[in-house]
């Protein structure tokens, strides 16, 4: 049963169309995959499914309710959750706080301005055991705006998988590690998020036929074609689209 | 940081407090600690929108003046008895007005942060502090409204007369306050404000609107600033727009700033330092606010992190226990400098002067004798080339002070 | 009734025109730097000081001439040893520089030329009345005022629209750092862009000085009516600079002039009110009462309904 | 886990700042007066102007010839206010824990009536030690009215008195038929406003009040649309109780749209006024207020004023009541041989005194308000002995009305101390 819909999704620019029309189904459970050549779209598309940016036309729908003129702060509650491509962390705060932050409201802290953080046992061990999961337990008193660029990209992840969203999407979150890094992060993408759906943009085809159960190919702001990865390896449009022109069989 | 030591900071922060009155009980040291009572709350209140909260605002004094002056209508009313509690309770009425007039305000200028926030702030605060000389049937005109804070219930015998009783009612709100607005940056809207401070986009990606992450901090800000107006109250029994206009906020701004934005002790070294310079100062030159100015640009030039931020920056040389090691170039360069100042000073006050000699640190300068202007000239220039020479000695010792010995090198 | 809307409108000119000149600079230094220059209204007492300084040897003219370049100066050394140094401290500390150095110029003004009121008068040759509308007369002076008002429009508007310069300030704004990659030196251009704010300011001080009076209080009295105008306006937007001035102008001046207020409205709604009544502050209110305040609401409620301004381009 | 540290260091840094001032002690106890009033900020010049002259007052008369209570100096403490009620606040608090019990205070009705407020407030908790303020130029009828305070004495007649000799100039000029009232909105404009109408009705019903307006205290920068309608209501005179810079900018705004009109006035002229105003405000700027100015009746008073102004090159001798209210305290103080604020109060109740002008001016009892002759002024440079600001300008008396005729009722109902 499909868990996101995108119906007839168009985005425009003043004039240039971004996205032309994109329908879609994500299947619960489902690990998908997002691949297209640069300025594709495939960020616009994210920004658009997480509240970013609100759609020109279409619907997208998320566990059965309209989502396209939602605050990005009520989709993200309804249990989507998302990383960026351009690192995006609080910076002046400590690793150990930009993880916290991340799980206050799965939580059920809400708002809350009487529950004394140094006595929730349960969120902070969690927060912890998300630190250890993306391996930075001892940078956590360090301010994350000095970290190294791949375990920033890892407080990425980390900040969205530690609210434990149904729906996690991935904005290329192994850009710019080096392959040891990437291949531990690639291990504990699939671990986290077992029984859970995945969205994930990422350019190198090794990871995307690994992780994937089904891939999308967007080029220039439509999706060409939807399948499981043999079909896309060999689907000629694809290849046209990456290539220029038809190649001969790999 | 253990337990005990956190405790330990508290306990010594509520004992200085409690034990000022016994080291200086002239009625103007009690004076000057009970502005610095009130002071403290506010600036501690402007930081929990700037210091936690990322939000600048132009116009607090609103939130501080509105707390203040239905503290004084309060205590007109137990005067006339149409309402009868003791006036401990005084504060919290201020600051329940001041929550009140965040809530109004905060409801549509928390929408963006930045310079909009900024603006409106700026706007809201011109607006009502014009107003209020409109409207003097509430706000009194610019002579103000006045009341007395004798004539509620006597709080075991204590008819609250004296300047020092209120003092102690002073440091029991300080106290109160500091303590809870500590605690806001312990709960997860505390530190949700740090957060869309820093990164406002992201917070909304985790659940969390940032307008109502910052509206919340901005009410709370409201309720202790109306706290802060509620303890003026009670000290002067009396206020007026002035204690609510883009002076005030300015100045409560300039606390907040040069004390350290980013330490929570910031605003209350701040408001200490600002406190005495406004009071002490001004006895011994009516140049005084050209000093002030002078002295606050240098803080924001070399200072940048206010003095709670140069304390904190011995830390490392603290815990290392290698600041024995700066005491002596801080003399060699500290001495000189605090002589080069004097010149200056002097300098400063004997083109001044009107007529005659200027009394100055015990001599007698008069502006008409070349001599006098030579000796002032070479004392000056001294100084300025010890400073010089001394500077490189204190860097390094600053360098070998700090350098914490890298175990994994980064 | 007539003669009072012209002149109304006459003085509106005027005061938006003086405003316009001050709201110019500091649009420029807002926009390209992001400094909400706190003390523009400090540098416009020192053009007035400095030219009643000089008008004291060498007359008004020359002082017209030179007391803006000196203020100009001033500004280009304050961001040179003060500004630059404090950017990288972020925004906040950069207005409270700004913002320390307003409290500074202030003293120190008393400190040069003392506390009391200077008696800086506009030269003879502008002192006959240009024209008499209804036994009020209207001074050349003040036509003097418009004519260089208009022209510091129209001169600033050719440079940053047409010459190579003004182009290079227009990119400067929002991409100071492609700016930077094309070989510019962009700090000499910010340097050069605070030089030029700042003596626009003092131009206006040397202007207004005779006619508002120079005393040490001339900078508060003006207050922050500038950033008024500038937000209102729209951040980095000189024509709306202009229009916003012109419109606080007017609006301050009809407001006066106007003797229309709440007695009026309540007699048309047929209340009656009596004078013990608690909100009488309320019922007695007049429009010219509440004259200067309506800029401030006019800026909470366009930051409301519109936060970028009249023709803002950058959003922050 | 943010370390927050009170230090020592700090502590030590506080105490040492404040146990900097001690009380300090000399030889033969002077008198000590204290001087509240702004000596820095906006309104520096007034309040320095009046130190001055207090302080010279003091040698000239006194510490010049050895003193009073057989050899004490008299020393003017000064108290800087900023002209802020909040500031008189603390100055307060100095003055009393620096047992300063006589305070000097005359700029602006609203700190008068704060001081006036806190002093009675802290005389009826600290019997004893109490405080007597000495009003030498806030105008506020209220101060003497339902304010009025055993412990406050003014040296200047009050706004209504003023008014009073003004509205009968006025009454006697034909040429007036409608008068235009302009002031600051706060406290004093207002009873400007209202006292002139009622006064104008009750003397020359026939005079059209064709203006009654009110602006913000010190927020104006250009009067020129206040003018505008002063010019098209064609009114004849102008009455304001402006003062410093909105006096200026009116009185230059009215002069320069070309109105030949006489503006009535309070505070028109010294500190920088009359010098800006110059040749333009000549015949123009009236004043109403007490001790003739040109021509000055009696040599003392002008070889005082030769001495205070060779002392003083560029100062000017603007508040002649500062002189009289010293003179006043210290013949209060040689009667009862006491420096202490009750024994002062109760001589200087009903006290006539002969002033450097030769003039008997009386402290009435009932309500501490001073009766002294009214004069009408004029700026102009013709017959000017002693000009102001240095400008050859100065001011001409040429309408007076002796004490005896200024003198009004009270509503005061004074509550006194029982001792």
């Amino acid at each position: 049963m499909a868990i996101l819909t995108l119906n007839n999704v168009r985005k425009d620019f003043g004039e240039t169309a971004i996205i032309r029309g994109v329908s879609l189904d994500i299947e619960e459970g489902e690990k998908h995959a997002i691949i297209g050549p640069n300025g594709a779209g495939k960020s616009t598309l994210f920004h658009l499914i997480s509240g970013l940016y609100k759609v020109s036309a279409g619907s997208i729908t998320f566990k059965k309710s309209e989502i396209q003129d939602k605050a990005p702060y009520e989709i993200s509650r309804l249990g989507l959750a998302r990383s960026f491509q351009v690192t995006n962390i609080f910076q002046r705060m400590n690793v150990f706080e930009n993880i916290r932050c991340a799980l206050f409201w799965s939580k059920g802290y809400r708002y809350s301005f009487w529950h004394l953080l140094g006595r929730q046992k349960e969120l902070n061990e969690q927060a912890m055991h998300v630190l250890e999961q993306i391996g930075l337990t001892d940078k956590a008193l360090f301010p994350s705006g000095e970290l190294a660029y791949a375990q920033q990209r890892a407080l990425e992840l980390g900040i969205a998988i530690a609210s434990g969203a149904e729906l996690i999407m991935l904005d290329e979150p192994v850009a710019g590690m080096s392959h040891s890094e990437a291949k531990a992060a690639v291990r504990l993408i699939r671990k986290i998020t077992e029984g859970k759906t995945l969205i994930m943009v990422e350019h190198d085809m090794n990871i995307v036929f690994d992780v994937a159960d089904r891939i999308s190919v967007l080029v220039y702001g439509e999706v060409i074609a939807t399948d499981t990865p043999e079909k896309i390896r060999s689907n000629s449009s694809v290849q046209e689209a990456y290539l220029g022109e038809v190649a001969t069989s790999a | 940081m253990s337990q005990l030591k956190k405790l330990s900071v508290w306990i010594g922060y509520l004992v200085v407090m409690l034990v000022l009155p016994q080291f200086f009980d002239s009625i103007l040291s009690i004076s000057i600690f009970n502005q610095m009572a009130i002071a403290i709350v506010f600036a501690l209140s402007y930081n929990m929108l700037l210091g936690q909260g990322g939000m600048l605002s132009f116009g607090h004094a609103v939130y501080f003046g509105f707390g203040g002056f239905l503290a004084v209508h309060t205590l007109i009313m137990i005067e006339f008895e149409t309402v009868y509690f003791s006036i401990l309770f005084i504060p919290l009425i201020g600051g329940v007005f001041g929550l009140l007039a965040a809530i109004f305000i905060g409801s549509f200028s928390t929408h963006k942060a930045g310079t909009v926030f900024a603006m409106i702030s700026l706007g809201m605060g011109e607006l009502i502090a014009a107003s209020s000389l409109i409207f003097v049937g509430f706000f009194g005109g610019e002579a103000g409204i006045s009341g007395d804070r004798t004539y509620g219930p006597p709080f075991f015998g204590i008819e609250f007369l004296r300047d020092v009783e209120i003092y102690y009612v002073a440091v029991f709100w300080v106290f109160i306050a500091t303590i809870f607005m500590y605690l806001f940056t312990q709960t997860p809207a505390g530190r949700m404000a740090n957060a869309v401070r820093d990164n406002p986009e992201r917070a909304e990606f985790i659940g969390y609107s940032a307008r109502r992450v910052r509206f919340i901090s901005f009410c709370a800000a409201g309720l202790f600033a109306g706290i802060a107006g509620g303890l003026f109250a009670l000290n002067y029994e009396f206020i007026t727009e002035e204690n609510l206009n883009a002076a005030t906020s300015g100045r409560v701004l300039l606390m907040a700033y040069i004390g350290g934005l980013g330490y929570f002790i910031g605003p209350i070294v701040g408001a200490v330092i600002l406190t005495l310079m406004n009071s002490l100062l001004s006895n011994y030159s009516d140049l005084w606010m050209l000093y002030l100015g002078i002295m606050f640009l240098l803080t924001v030039l070399f200072l940048p992190r206010g003095f709670a931020g140069f304390i904190m920056m011995h830390q490392v040389a603290w815990v290392k226990g290698s600041i024995k090691q700066l005491a002596l170039p801080y003399l060699l360069t500290g001495i000189p400098a605090f002589l080069l100042m004097l010149s200056a000073v002097a300098l400063v006050e004997m083109s001044h002067v009107e007529a005659g000699a200027l009394q100055f640190m015990g001599f007698a300068l008069d502006p008409a004798l070349l001599t006098d202007w030579m000796m002032v000239g070479i004392v000056g220039i001294g100084s300025l080339i010890a400073v010089r020479k001394s500077l490189p000695r204190l860097r390094d010792a600053w360098e070998s002070a700090n350098t914490i010995p890298n175990e994994d090198g980064n | 009734m007539l003669e009072v809307f012209i002149f109304a409108t006459l003085n509106g000119l005027v005061t938006g025109l003086l405003l316009f000149m001050l709201a110019s600079g500091l649009t420029l230094i807002f926009s390209m730097m992001g400094v909400l220059n706190f003390a523009h209204a400090s540098f416009y007492m020192l053009g007035a000081y400095f030219a009643y300084s000089i008008s004291l040897y060498f007359g008004f003219w020359m002082g017209l001439i030179f007391a803006p370049l000196i203020v100009g100066v001033l500004g280009a050394v304050v961001e040179r040893y003060g500004l630059r140094r404090v950017h990288q401290s972020g925004h906040v500390a950069e207005l409270v520089f700004t913002f320390g150095l307003a409290f500074l110029i202030e003293e120190a003004v008393q400190f040069f030329w003392g506390p009391d009121t200077k008696n800086y008068q506009s030269p003879d040759i502008l002192d006959f009345p240009l024209f008499t509308l209804f036994g009020q007369e209207f001074s050349a002076y003040r036509g003097f005022m418009i004519g260089i008002s208009l022209s510091i429009f129209v001169a600033l508007y050719h440079v940053l629209t047409k010459s190579r310069i003004g182009i290079i300030i227009q990119a400067a704004i929002t991409h100071p750092n492609t700016v930077a990659n094309l070989g510019h030196n962009v700090p000499l251009i910010f340097m050069g862009v605070f030089g030029v704010g700042t003596a626009l300011a003092g131009l206006a001080g040397v202007i207004a000085g005779p006619v508002l009076t120079t005393f040490p209080g001339m900078s508060i009295v003006l207050g922050s009516i500038v950033f008024v105008i500038v937000v209102i306006g729209g951040l980095g937007s000189l024509a709306g600079a202009f229009i916003a001035s012109l419109l606080i102008g007017l609006l301050q001046s009809y407001a006066i002039a106007s003797d229309v207020g709440m007695p009026e409205l309540l007699n048309l709604l047929g209340v009656e009110f009596e004078r013990s009544h608690p909100l009488n502050d309320l019922w007695t209110l007049t429009l010219p009462q509440i004259a200067p305040i309506l800029p401030f609401l006019l800026l909470v409620l366009v930051l409301i309904f519109r936060p970028t301004g009249l023709l803002g381009k950058r959003e922050e | 886990m943010k370390k927050i540290r009170f230090p020592i260091f700090i502590n030590s840094l506080l105490l040492i700042l404040i146990a900097s001032f001690g009380i300090n002690s000399s030889a033969q106890e002077p008198v000590r007066i204290a001087f509240m009033d702004p000596l820095s900020g906006a309104f520096a010049a007034i309040g320095t102007s009046g130190l001055k002259q207090l302080q010279f007052a003091a040698d000239y008369f006194y510490n010049s010839k050895g003193g009073i209570l057989d050899g004490r100096m008299i020393e003017i403490v000064p108290l800087d206010n900023k002209q802020s009620p909040t500031e008189t606040q603390i100055q307060f608090r100095r003055a009393v824990s620096e047992e300063l019990r006589i305070i000097f205070q005359g700029n602006s009705s609203a700190v008068a009536n704060t001081l006036n407020q806190t002093i009675n407030r802290y005389n009826r908790r600290n019997p004893g030690q109490e405080v007597l303020q000495i009003n030498y130029s806030a105008v506020d009828p209220i101060l003497t009215e339902e304010n009025c305070s055993f412990w406050h004495f003014r040296f200047d007649a009050h706004a209504a008195m003023k008014l009073n000799v003004l509205t009968d100039y006025i009454a006697k000029q034909e040429s007036i038929k409608s008068m235009y009232i302009i002031g600051q909105d706060y406290s004093f404009g207002q009873a400007v406003s209202d006292i002139s109408i009622s006064l104008l009705a009750e003397k020359r019903p026939d005079i059209e009040i064709v203006g009654n307006e009110f602006h913000p205290i010190g927020q104006v920068k250009d009067f020129t649309p206040y003018v505008t309608k002063i010019v098209s209501s064609g009114a004849d005179a102008v009455i304001t109780g402006n003062f410093g810079a909105d006096m200026v900018s009116l009185a230059k705004s009215i002069i320069d749209s070309g109105l030949d009109i006489p503006i009535y006035t309070f505070y028109a002229a010294y500190d920088g006024i009359t010098a800006t105003l110059g040749a333009d405000g000549k015949n123009k700027i009236h004043l109403i207020h007490n001790e003739t100015s040109n021509p000055i009746p009696t040599e003392r008073r002008k070889d005082y004023m030769r001495a205070y102004k060779a002392a003083n090159p560029n100062r000017d001798v603007t508040q002649p009541r500062l002189v009289n209210a010293l003179q006043m305290i210290v013949q209060a103080m040689e009667q009862t041989q006491s420096t202490d604020p009750y024994d002062i109060a109760l001589a200087l109740e009903d006290m006539r005194f002969m002033t450097l002008s030769d003039e008997e001016i009386w402290m009435r009892g009932d309500d501490h308000q001073i009766f002294q002759s009214l004069h009408l002024s004029v700026q102009t440079d013709e017959e000017i002995e002693f000009d102001a600001d240095n400008s050859g300008f100065g001011l001409f008396s040429f309408f007076h009305v002796p004490a005896e005729e200024t003198i009004v009722e009270t509503s005061c109902q004074m509550k006194r101390p029982r001792r």
